[in-house]
């Protein structure tokens, strides 16, 4: 049971009124319920661990954060309300929201209030549409797929990919772009299989992939649907190799597809698995405060307070607009920031990058068999 | 006397049952015609099928020599039709003017003009002398559902003369009336008769009120007419006593 | 070819399983109670939890703590959901008692979603996670037992309905309360029955489905309108016709999905849905319901 | 009686106007927002209480029609066209929608009926997400402009909440109308008895049809509304979700009221948000609420006034009271 939810709540119920108006304000507008809430649940638990983690050191500049949450339902209409709500109440920084969508009908308020907003949202065009405001905290899809496609034309000596992607904004961005950049390094695409979030029974879908019978079976979908995928794949015996972005090979995918999910490949972009120190260390703070391992999304949320107290500390007052002008082009290292976990640079379109990881799944383990540079460097 | 409704080998069977067997019958101008017969003699379904509530499963219909057979019952209406049900239906959730308002209200203008013309459609003093004439007129603006039964049995019978059709089939006016109500019931039919020169077809039990209020009488056994005359041949019929008393 | 026919047969008939033993529910609880329940769904995943916390709060064994979860679920959505929500809407129409469904529906949801969090939980299997191989298709061992166990269920449902005398009271009062009260069937008692007997096939689909759904909050709402539109198919007042209804719907999914369109693959069953109703309003097994007008 | 029942109301009437028109003063630009999104679904919800309340046709196709509505307002705008067309258009469109998806209820009992308009429902909204050249699928239409009105922009929050108010003021003004007609009188027949109705020469099919397809009508406004006031659509919120949200609406406000509307869409638009300060709980303390609420007044909130206001006298729906001279 989550009882520390419950007492979270209580005492934010509690809290809300006597907190100081000295306190600085964070806002979380993000998708607590609806039908990507796993992602933002976990987003939204990295910031509350960064931000209890502060205030026990202090805060950000001698002063107490008080952070407030608002959930989107990740339904737009509810976004555009909450995060009015939000900038009614005036916050220094907004996180979130996680859902591109959501992100996308939010951005322009944000804009107009000068506020910085630190997204979880990873579509591609969104720091393309010229928001001095808005700071990535993973990179978009643009970045993450001519990685895999290298990956899958160079490693793998493939020719021909059969894949399957959820059928929401996150899936069909991914797989749009991924089409590009195969399409880029003539690799030939064998099947294209769209599938539902919250999907259960798969036996189509593969039977779809296996005919097409592809060098390379590139899945693109949430942890649980991963899970279910490559389980019905064993099951009908479809041959890999198969290959995906972070969500197929993270903890969550290997503990809910068991055997299934060993020997699956790709390309992280985040992990919580990185062979890091400061990682390790935040996977284990994380999993005792809230007991579950965080995906990707927990360490966004985390890392993104933790940038935002580098760079105010560093600005010496709270000043949104010298924020994001500092922010742009800024790199951190966890040497400057542990907090920041993995050295991470901004570009002036508030793009981010990051080195990233190329795994595999070996023993219900996820090993990192290569490390790939910045995009940058 | 040119008849206004002709019924020709009308006959409507569910499944193996038939409930109207072959019934051929005219009813003239201004007369009222009253249809007596044991309970399950198929009167109600006959009705039924003569306005097109059911569709008959042989037999012709004509009204003024026009074939209606099967015709939908608001379209029959509108060619001035009416008829009760057995079982009460007026609007509860209606004024009492309002119900009235709405049996007169589909048979001027179009559509549109009931869209955008006058809230009572120009009807309400005719509503209201309608309600005059049934006696009530003091209950205007109650809704329906708060009238007593034999008021709501009035005002049922009242709708069903509001657009002034040339024939009104009434189902069983008597029903569940008492007998000072049944006295006015009687007194206002036979009124309209004379003075709308309206032609009426009456099923009815109630013996007294049948005998008091029609000209001629048609008497129904197992979907068949039995026997046809004057109250007082129909009473002395041999045919009748036997189909009512039974074997 | 024929292997993968025959592989998507199979899986759409254990899915179409689950959807039957939803979907009996449907029917039962309109047929007795002129009941729409649109928390169906959540009906289904809620049992699941009672067992988890069973195990994971009061550290129970695994089957000790389905049958407390059974029984709870009996307790809950049964007895309780007829007497604190049901009766006291029965005599305003369908649309009240809808509405406070739906709004059921949500507090179920959000109340998992809350203590249990948004994410999916491993349930334990009551069969092996093993496969067998049949003409190159590839069965999973569990949603053979799945199919096998709600088959099961309603052929015993059936044989409860037309060979006992409580089962025949309940059919009565199905088809015609009024009547039933004449013949001295103590209808309440039956309408009660009914709701026991659809809380305990919820129950049942729950730890069926959930060690391949995996416990989530969100597991109620596809399977809602699955079980909603097979209910209808089969004839929604008929529980021979919810079986049928499930089994076709789920392979008419799976061969869509294939043959058509991934993306569409919920079309096929709607259009399907809209032809049963305007052409077959009683269902392919339904009766003709005879309403006086 | 019924004159204290008219004072009461026309009380609470002017109260709630009064209120609205001075909102924006008292709010902060969430708020204003809120109350717009109310404004908005109550038009929706209107329409639906048509539909149900007064022809007592049961409709879970609502959300198809607002985002109907939205989508063709939202393409044409961004394209160019001024708002008035657009909006013109998609009223018309889903009045048309609505006159042939009628045609199933004039040979259905009423719960078919409910699950043909909730399958047709689904299909819009799968239409909505996959056909991507059209409505933009997955990544919905962004930047839908706001309308302006003889010269000034409704951009601002102020001006667009007055610019919605209006709309809500024409719909509730010309739908009063409607019901007062021999229309509404036509309805309340329907709803009640259409087999008496049928004999007293009321053409019941066009009178079903009509009052499919005005409530669908209302519906597309609504949804022409809805595009620029969130300034982006895409196809999650026009799932069934909202339909029984919609359905909730009317039944909780009081089907076959006039008003029903605008409290049921208080009650799914303003309280979710009165209640957020219980954090996680909000949800849940909702619809506890909605089900209390149904438990204890099935005739939903006016069927409940009308109750504390006429205590002797059975509930009887306004319908009846609007339609009675």
């Amino acid at each position: 049971m989550r009882l520390s939810r419950f007492v979270l709540a209580l005492s934010t119920l509690m809290l809300m009124p006597a907190a100081a108006a000295a306190d600085v304000k964070f806002a979380y507008v993000g998708e607590i319920s609806g039908s990507i809430a796993v992602s933002g649940g976990n987003f939204r638990d990295g910031v509350i661990l960064a931000v209890e983690e502060l205030n026990a050191k202090g805060g950000i500049l001698k002063q107490k954060i008080e952070l407030t949450l608002y959930d989107t339902q990740t339904n737009p209409g509810v976004a555009r309300a909450q995060m009015q709500k939000a900038i009614d109440g005036d916050p220094y920084v907004i996180l979130g929201p996680i859902f591109s969508g959501n992100v996308k009908v939010t951005m322009q308020m944000l804009q107009q209030a000068e506020i910085p907003h630190i997204i979880g949202g990873e579509a591609a065009e969104l720091t393309s549409l010229g928001d001095a405001y808005l700071f990535r905290t993973s990179f978009g899809q643009q970045i993450g797929m001519p990685k895999i496609a290298n990956f899958i034309r160079d490693e793998l000596k493939a020719k021909t990919v059969a894949l399957i992607w959820v059928n929401n904004d996150f899936g069909k961005g991914g797989r749009d772009k991924l089409i590009k950049e195969l399409t880029a390094r003539n690799i030939k695409l064998a099947a294209d299989v769209s599938s539902e979030s919250g999907q259960v029974d798969f036996a189509a879908d593969v039977v779809k992939l296996k005919a097409a019978n592809a060098d390379v079976v590139f899945v693109y979908s949430n942890e649980e649907e991963c899970a279910r995928i490559m389980r019905e794949a064993r099951k009908q015996g479809l041959k890999g190799p198969f290959v995906g972005d972070t969500t197929l090979l993270s903890q969550k995918t290997i503990e809910l597809g068991g055997d299934a999910a060993n020997g699956v490949m790709g390309h992280v972009g985040l992990t919580a698995d990185a062979p890091l120190k400061e990682v390790e260390e935040f996977k284990a703070r994380f999993q005792k405060r809230f007991n579950y391992v965080p995906d990707h999304n927990g360490l966004k949320g985390y890392s993104g307070v933790y940038a935002v107290r580098y760079v105010t500390e560093k600005l010496g007052k709270l000043d949104r607009k010298g924020l994001a002008k500092m922010m742009h082009g800024l790199t951190i290292t966890p040497k400057d920031e542990p907090g920041i976990l993995i050295e991470t640079s901004w570009d002036n379109t508030g793009e981010i990058d990051r080195i990233s990881f190329l795994a595999e799944v070996v023993g219900g383990k996820q090993k990192i068999t290569k490390i790939l540079p910045k995009v940058g460097k | 006397m040119s008849a206004v409704l002709e019924v020709r080998d009308l006959r409507k069977s569910f499944g193996g049952i038939v409930a109207v067997d072959g019934v051929s019958f005219d009813v003239n101008q201004g007369e009222i015609l009253g249809i007596i017969g044991p309970n399950g003699s198929g009167k109600s379904t006959l009705f039924n099928c003569i306005l097109g509530q059911l569709r008959p499963s042989a037999g012709r219909v004509h009204l003024d020599g026009r074939a209606v057979t099967g015709m939908r019952p608001c379209d029959l209406n509108r060619l001035g039709v009416s008829r009760t049900f057995q079982l009460l239906q007026v609007f509860p959730q209606l004024s009492v003017r309002d119900n009235l308002i709405l049996a007169g209200q589909e048979h001027r203008g179009s559509m549109l003009s009931r869209l955008v013309g006058p809230r009572d459609a120009g009807l309400a003093p005719a509503a209201d002398k309608m309600l005059a004439f049934f006696r009530l007129d003091h209950l205007a603006d109650e809704l329906a559902g708060g009238l007593s039964y034999g008021q709501q049995k009035l005002l049922d019978a009242a709708m069903a003369f509001m657009a002034g059709p040339r024939l009104a089939l009434l189902d069983e006016p008597a029903g569940g009336v008492n007998p000072t109500m049944l006295t006015s019931l009687r007194d206002r039919l036979k009124a309209i008769n004379a003075e709308q020169g309206a032609t009426f077809v009456v099923i009815e039990h109630n013996m007294d009120f049948v005998m008091a209020l029609c000209s001629r009488i048609l008497v129904l056994a197992e979907g068949r007419i039995i026997a046809e005359g004057d109250p007082a041949h129909v009473r002395s019929d041999a045919k009748v006593i036997e189909a009512y008393l039974g074997h | 070819m024929l292997a993968d026919i025959l592989q998507l047969f199979v899986a759409g008939l254990a899915t179409g399983g689950i959807y039957a033993l939803a979907a009996i529910g449907f029917t039962l609880l309109w047929q007795t109670s002129q009941t729409i329940n649109f928390a169906q769904g959540e009906f289904v995943m809620l049992p699941a939890f009672f067992v988890l916390i069973g195990m994971g709060f009061f550290g129970l064994p695994f089957w000790a703590a389905v049958l407390v979860g059974v029984a709870v679920s009996i307790l809950t959505l049964g007895l309780m959901f007829k007497k604190l929500m049901v009766d006291p809407m029965l005599h305003h129409g369908v649309l009240p008692l809808v509405i406070a469904t739906i709004g059921l529906a949500i507090l179920m949801k959000e109340t998992v979603r809350e203590f249990y969090g948004a994410d999916a939980w491993p349930f334990p299997p009551l069969a092996a996670a093993t496969n067998v191989t049949v003409f190159g298709a590839a069965f999973a061992v569990q949603s053979l037992v799945v199919l096998g166990i709600s088959i099961a269920a309603v052929a015993a449902l059936q044989l409860f309905l037309n060979k006992t005398r409580t089962g025949r009271c309940m059919q009565a009062t199905a088809q015609n309360p009024t009547v039933a009260r004449l013949l001295g069937v103590p209808v309440e008692r039956m309408i009660l029955y009914t709701f026991l007997i659809n809380a305990a096939l919820v129950a049942l689909a729950s730890l069926l489905i959930t060690p391949i759904y995996l416990a989530k909050f969100t597991n109620g709402e596809l399977l809602g309108l699955y079980a909603f539109i097979a209910a209808i198919i089969g004839g929604f007042n008929q529980v021979r016709g919810a079986i049928v209804g499930g089994l076709l719907l789920g392979v008419l999914d799976n061969f869509t999905a294939v043959y058509i369109s991934t993306q569409y693959r919920l079309v096929v069953p709607l259009l399907f849905l809209i032809v049963i109703i305007l052409f077959r309003p009683q269902g392919l097994l339904g009766r003709v319901e005879e309403r006086t007008v | 009686m019924r004159r204290r029942k008219t004072v009461v109301a026309g009380m609470a009437l002017a109260l709630s106007a009064a209120f609205l028109l001075v909102a924006p003063f008292l709010f902060k630009p969430y708020g204003i927002f809120i109350l717009s999104t109310w404004a908005v679904m109550t038009i929706a919800a209107i329409g639906l209480n048509l539909t149900l309340g007064y022809a007592g046709q049961v409709s879970l196709a609502q959300a198809a029609f607002v985002g109907i509505g939205a989508y063709i307002t939202a393409l044409l705008t961004t394209k160019g066209w001024p708002f008035w067309p657009a909006c013109a258009l998609a009223g018309v469109a889903c009045f048309v929608t609505g006159w042939a998806l009628g045609y199933p209820a004039l040979r259905l009992q009423h719960h078919y009926l409910a699950f043909v308009t909730l399958a047709f429902n689904t299909l819009v909204y799968l239409v909505f997400r996959n056909e991507e050249w059209l409505t933009g699928g997955i990544y919905g239409i962004s930047n839908v402009p706001r309308p302006s009105l003889a010269g000034w922009s409704m951009n601002g929050a102020h001006a667009f909440y007055y610019f919605c108010l209006a709309a809500l003021a024409l719909v509730s003004l010309a739908t009063w109308c409607l019901i007062r007609s021999p229309w509404g009188r036509a309805f309340v027949a329907l709803r009640e008895n259409p087999m008496r109705a049928l004999s007293l020469g009321v053409d019941t099919r066009r009178y079903t049809l009509m009052a499919f397809a005005l409530g669908a009508g209302l519906g597309g406004i609504s949804g022409a509304l809805y595009a620029p006031l969130v300034q982006f659509i895409d196809p999650t919120p026009f799932a069934l979700g909202l339909s029984l949200n919609l359905l909730l609406m009317v039944v909780v406000g009081g089907s076959g009221y006039f008003f029903g509307p605008f409290l049921g869409a208080i009650v799914a638009v303003l309280l979710p948000e009165w209640l957020r300060f219980a954090q996680g709980y909000y949800l849940m303390g909702y619809a506890m609420l909605v089900i209390v609420l149904m438990v204890f007044c099935p005739t939903g909130l006016l069927g409940l006034a009308d109750r504390l206001v006429t205590p002797a006298a059975k509930a009887v729906p306004a319908a009846a009271r609007e339609v009675a001279a």
